[in-house]
């Protein structure tokens, strides 16, 4: 009964999330004096010289029903949210035209999927167990040295450590190729092998940083935890300082951590899409880059919307967890 | 000051250092008549690095010393512009989401956590890929800012909530403040306090970001921004031609601008709650 | 002029605890009516467990928090009523002490501020020095002075000290009416009763009411000249301070009074505490039937009216004590 | 039982170190209720602190000892200050202010319960077998077993803190320390809370140790009790005795300024303030707020003696009038 108030809560501010976020993608175009639409007949001019005007006042007309700019702003609104939200559905993409964006993006988005939920997940386990220890036994050498670490590296912004592992690994060292490659064909046992050789590096970067910061906070949050009331009446009352660190400690400071997962979750989507572009990694990040150098506008678009999407459904699967774990939401 | 300096743990003398190091270099070393560094072939080009030239040259023979400095002015301005603009807002919002309650905190909370779950990187390259190559750094620091102010506002909203019932606040109406009066008097300088430390991390934000974009090729191509020598260094092969002194200074540049920010904020964060807990 | 100095008419406060869907309603004060006269100043207290509601009473008489139902009203007129309210004047007649001195000025300004705020803000003083006169005569009116108090921060000064300020602060302007929030349980026992002292001398000096919210029940009987108890919201005792607490009509006013460490007499070690703790606040029926030791099937079916008692006296219960204590001694 | 020895402590600073506790000595009793009451900031929860060996940083101990002897095993096993903790929950136990926040937030109290009972207490039973008896225990003390299903936000102040004496008490422990545990509370449900402490110690027969202050609190239910007054004892003894006729003139002028439903004779707090710890007054630290104040009391600090069998006080007063 009261979970479900919870849920219902929690479904409503995610669609509310979406929705806005969307909104906001639909109209900052529109905002901006560019057109797309003239863009890309320059473009096109450009490479095929003087058109008949006849033939270009048809191709302006189409261009603006792919580009979904026809009709009024409400209706141009409207069949966005309809088509784009509810059916995926964005139109054609230029650069490849005339495939739908939506297909293109559906042979990528795993691949981002993949790369971000295991370096996010992983990073978040080490990082707190890490931050724990360092946390709970703050006198320790080893806390110390792992926390000196983890300042230092997490500050770095996610495309700076990308480049210095690609230069180190990659170039000086020679261990993984400068570039991914991934053989979709030739077999299952060559494309898993050349997968997770394309993915080490990006994996790695991705996984530095958020390790880091996950290492700081767990940290300064357990060992203000470990201040608490109930952490000092458990130690008054003899209880092991191993039991106080996982009953105590650990199940306390975890829920908060819970909550910042869900926080952190876009941000490690932009890490992603940064160590993407410069691994050339097959994902989402790699097709924006591409859409933006080709102006693919409904592929930026389609690849914000879905990422968007996907961010928000990640962090509300990520809160759905939190009742599980803390009590007080599940009975009051 | 003494007293300060005194009480302040390592963190925050590292942080305070760095900063100070390369604040000097942004804003008075920039300051140093030089030639305009963007501007191809005044050197000649590949040079080792020399007494004339501390860094060396770019293949198109630009200075990498003096296009380091102006990255670093550059860069610094774009994280101080969105900082100042992102707390402001947040800030205002903040506190306006706060006191007012009812529907319009609703809503202002609703968007205000949109900004802050959605990924902000896809739509920043989205607004700049739309006015690609025309823009300026206020432009730029505009663009940015859309984001910047989400997770200030968020956090002086949780602490407009806890002050506007403290009892303080009611002594201060009953004192004949007004409303503007109280918010300006009695909430802002708890705001401030809180905000410093923000302010700084939204720095370091608006830099990371300005630096993504610049890889992306989507900074302003005449902005000599710490990104934009990375991206342009990246552009001309100077990892395989092993020009170490063109890629490196900007990539050692960032990393110790940021660790440096970062000890200044987690530093002075720890000292705040040491002042506070004695 | 009206005859009353303040009318509390039916107020009514509910709290919705939890989210906006679907949220429990909390009734913290239900349908609560006195008053005070204006003829000449008194203290009253509100005492009561805490979540009884004493607390809200009182922010609602600030105007701090709105009743849902009922009216509260200021020398006749409705300090919720627009047409009739008028902040300044409002402020000019009842001032607040609340209870952690420590919380009723910033830490990040200086407290003379806030004396000086009240006496320029509100129109009484029109230059510093007036002010400055004003500030001065109010503070040694509760032995300090500006020339202790200027400059410093809160922290500067021990608690009773500060809530010796907060009193001074409240003074400037001559209200009519001090509502003071539990004014001593975050103040030292011997600095206890020079507040307390405070108010009782203020009274007369100064002519003004005092309304003293407490869970202190020995204070209360020590300088009220009314006293009214709070259960749950609701009022179930209501009368002159000396009279209902040497004998108590409605039972639960009776096991406050036993229950308070009082010093001269052990306590009963046999009585049993009915202190069973029930959350539960929408009873339709006596609400302090569950605890209640003389309940009666009709306690458990109906709510009693606040009934008058005579000499000024009004309970809300069916079996008020004082027919057994009279039936006693006769 | 507790002896205390020439105990002072202090708090370090980084404007060098404030004196808190000032070389105290005294003894509480087996089969006692012990009070110890104060003003905030005169040092009774550092004492207490002390007393249950919880010296961490910024506290330490400068000179003295506490030691706590039990029975155990047949004989008597004395612990002492940096030893006391190997007998926590065990023979010493500890009740806190009723807060919230003293108990984790998220388990049931049942593992609470079953946390903090050692190994060799369980006697390899299994964990329904140790509930078992902590369910029966808490029947004893007419608490529902229900109890141990809660989580502790789903208890009201005044039955979490019952559950915590529970909690404190099931090993019977020879000494339990109470800091200030009914402060929270209502009178009523603080009432229910003192007898319960009451009628536990009569029937366990050990030692309770009970810092409030609230000075109607130790009138009602302790045995002896202690005055404190800046950082040491104004006076101490047999607690009827003292308000029967207090002897320092700071327990006289507390008991003055208390007042009484019944009784509506003004009476007078005591002016002034406690000294501040960082700068103690030479002498008596009563002697700026005492009316009998003389310039010995001003110079020369008075001893903490015996002015009559058991019956301690810190005046020079006193001193006088045995003489």
């Amino acid at each position: 009964m009261k979970f479900t108030k919870y849920l219902g809560l929690r479904l409503l501010t995610w669609a509310l999330t979406i929705w806005i976020g969307v909104t906001f993608i639909f109209f900052v175009p529109r905002m901006f004096p560019s057109d797309p639409v003239e863009t890309m007949i320059g473009q096109i001019q450009a490479r095929a010289g003087q058109m008949d005007p006849l033939q270009m006042e048809m191709l302006r007309r189409s261009l603006r029903v792919q580009f979904g700019l026809e009709g009024s702003l409400l209706e141009q609104y409207l069949s966005f949210l309809w088509k784009g939200l509810l059916q995926w559905d964005f139109g054609p993409s230029l650069m490849s035209y005339p495939t739908p964006v939506g297909d293109i993006i559906r042979t990528y988005l795993p691949y981002t999927l993949i790369l971000t939920m295991t370096s996010t997940i992983l990073a978040w386990l080490v990082g707190n167990f890490i931050g724990l220890q360092a946390g709970f036994r703050k006198d320790r050498r080893s806390s110390k040295i792992m926390e000196g670490i983890a300042i230092c590296i997490y500050p770095i912004p996610y495309f700076i450590v990308a480049l210095i592992l690609q230069i180190v690994f990659a170039y000086i060292l020679g261990w993984f190729p400068l570039q991914s490659t991934i053989y979709t064909f030739g077999g299952f046992g060559p494309f898993i092998r050349s997968l997770i050789r394309a993915s080490i590096l990006p994996a790695l970067s991705l996984l530095l940083v958020s390790t880091g910061w996950w290492i700081i906070s767990m940290k300064s949050l357990s060992s203000t935890v470990a201040e608490e009331d109930f952490v000092l009446f458990a130690r008054y009352r003899g209880i092991p300082s191993g039991k106080i660190g996982r009953s105590y400690v650990m199940r306390n400071s975890i829920i908060t951590q819970i909550t910042a997962l869900a926080m952190s979750l876009g941000g490690a989507f932009n890490g992603s899409i940064m160590t993407e572009i410069i691994f050339g990694y097959p994902g989402v990040g790699g097709l924006i880059q591409k859409a933006v150098l080709r102006s693919d506008y409904n592929m930026i678009l389609g690849c914000i919307t879905i990422s968007i999407v996907a961010i928000s459904t990640a962090t509300l699967i990520v809160d759905l967890i939190y009742p599980l774990i803390d009590p007080r939401i599940r009975y009051s | 000051m003494r007293k300060f300096w005194r009480n302040a743990n390592f963190r925050l003398k590292a942080g305070i250092i760095i900063t100070a190091f390369f604040l000097l270099l942004g804003f008075v070393v920039y300051y140093i008549p030089h030639v305009d560094p963007f501007t191809y072939n005044t050197y000649r080009g590949k040079l080792p690095p020399s007494w004339e030239h501390p860094l060396g040259t770019t293949s198109m023979g630009q200075d990498v010393f003096w296009l380091l400095i102006e990255a670093i002015h550059n860069s610094l301005l774009i994280g101080l512009i969105v900082a100042t603009i992102g707390t402001v807002v947040g800030v205002f919002v903040g506190l306006l989401s706060g006191f007012s309650g009812g529907v319009v905190d609703r809503v202002l909370m609703v968007v205000t956590d949109t900004f802050v779950v959605v990924p902000s990187l896809p739509i920043l390259v989205l607004m700049t890929s739309l006015m690609k190559g025309s823009t300026t750094i206020l432009v730029m620091a505009l663009v940015l800012a859309v984001f910047a102010w989400a997770w200030p506002s968020r956090q002086i909203r949780s602490l407009a909530l806890s002050l506007k019932e403290r009892d303080f606040i009611h002594t201060a109406w009953f004192s004949g403040e007004g409303t503007m009066e109280v918010v300006v008097t009695e909430i802002l300088p708890y705001a401030l306090t809180w905000s410093l430390s923000n302010f700084m991390n939204a720095t370091l934000a608006a830099i990371a970001s300005e630096s993504s974009l610049a890889v992306l090729g989507l900074s302003p191509a005449n902005l000599i921004s710490l990104g934009n020598m990375i991206q342009w260094a990246r552009e001309r092969n100077a990892i395989f031609a092993q020009q170490w002194f063109w890629i490196g200074p900007p990539i050692v540049a960032t990393v110790l601008l940021f660790i440096g920010l970062f000890l200044l904020i987690t530093g002075y964060n720890d000292y705040l709650s040491m002042k506070r807990g004695r | 002029m009206a005859e009353k100095l303040l009318e509390v008419k039916n107020a009514t406060k509910v709290f919705r605890i939890g989210s906006m869907l679907r949220g429990k309603r909390l009734v913290a004060v239900d349908d609560v009516s006195f008053d005070i006269e204006a003829k000449k100043p008194v203290i009253l207290s509100i005492v009561g467990e805490s979540g009884c509601g004493k607390s809200t009473l009182c922010r609602m008489i600030l105007r701090l928090y709105r009743p849902e139902m009922g009216d509260i009203l200021l020398s006749g007129r409705s300090i919720y009523n627009k047409q009739e309210y008028d902040p300044t004047q409002f402020r000019l007649d009842v001032q607040p002490i609340f209870q952690n001195p420590y919380e009723s000025f910033s830490a990040r300004k200086t407290v003379d501020t806030y004396l000086y705020n009240t006496a320029v803000r509100l129109g009484i003083a029109k230059n510093r020095r007036e002010a400055e006169e004003l500030m001065d005569e109010s503070l040694k009116s509760v032995g300090m002075s500006l020339a202790v108090v200027k400059g410093k921060y809160p922290t500067q000064f021990s608690g009773g000290e500060l809530q010796r300020v907060s009193i001074a602060r409240a003074l400037i302007t001559r209200p009519k009416l001090i509502v003071a929030d539990e004014p001593v349980s975050a103040v030292d026992a011997s600095v206890k009763m020079n507040i307390v002292n405070l108010f009782k001398e203020l009274k007369d000096k100064y002519n003004v009411s005092f309304i003293y919210v407490t869970h202190d029940l020995s204070t209360a009987y020590y300088i009220s000249d009314y006293i009214a108890t709070l259960y749950r919201g609701c009022l179930i005792e209501y009368g002159p301070a000396k009279e209902v607490m040497d004998a108590p009509a409605h039972p639960y006013t009776e096991l406050l009074v036993n229950a308070v460490p009082v010093v001269g007499v052990k306590w009963d070690e046999e009585m049993v505490m009915p202190d069973t703790e029930e959350k539960e606040y929408s009873i339709t029926h006596c609400k302090f039937a569950p605890r209640c030791p003389y309940a009666t099937d009709e306690c458990r079916a109906q709510r009693p009216e606040l009934r008058d008692m005579g000499s000024s006296r009004k309970v809300m219960c069916f079996h008020p004590i004082v027919q057994a204590r009279t039936a006693e001694v006769g | 039982m507790l002896k205390i020895e020439n105990l002072s402590t202090s708090y370090k600073t980084i404007d060098g170190d404030v004196r808190v506790l000032n070389n105290i000595n005294f003894e509480i009793h087996d089969n006692e209720i012990f009070g110890i009451a104060g003003e905030s900031g005169c040092g009774k929860t550092t004492l207490l602190k002390v007393l249950y060996d919880i010296i961490d940083f910024p506290l330490q101990v400068d000179s003295g000892r506490v030691v706590l002897s039990v029975r155990e095993n047949g004989g008597t096993t004395a612990y002492e200050t940096g030893k006391i903790r190997n007998a926590w929950w065990k023979h010493i136990s500890y009740v806190p202010q009723a807060a919230q926040s003293v108990l984790n937030p998220i388990t049931r109290l049942k593992n609470q319960f079953l946390d903090s009972i050692p190994e060799e207490y369980r006697k390899n039973e299994a964990k329904e077998e140790t509930l078992k008896r902590v369910a029966q225990y808490m029947e004893e003390l007419s608490l529902s077993p229900d109890l141990l299903d809660a989580y502790p936000f789903q208890l009201s102040g005044g039955m979490r803190q019952r559950a915590i004496i529970a909690l404190a008490t099931f090993m019977s422990p020879s000494l339990v320390l109470a800091d200030e545990p009914t402060t929270a509370l209502d009178v009523v449900v603080q009432r229910g809370i003192l007898m319960m402490l009451m009628r536990l110690q009569r029937k366990l027969k050990n030692t309770l140790v009970l810092v409030s202050h609230d000075i109607g609190v130790h009138y009602q239910i302790t045995n002896r009790m202690g005055i404190m007054y800046s950082g040491s004892f104004a006076e101490l003894g047999r607690t009827d005795d003292i308000f029967r006729d207090p002897i320092h003139p700071y327990t006289q002028m507390l008991i003055g300024a208390l007042p009484r439903i019944g009784d509506k004779t003004p009476r007078a707090g005591i002016p002034g303030r406690p000294p501040a710890l960082t700068n103690p007054p030479d002498g008596c630290r009563f002697a700026p707020r005492c009316p009998y104040a003389s310039d010995r009391c001003r110079a020369e600090v008075p001893e903490f003696r015996e002015v009559r069998p058991g019956r301690f006080a810190a005046c020079h007063l006193v001193q006088e009038e045995a003489s």
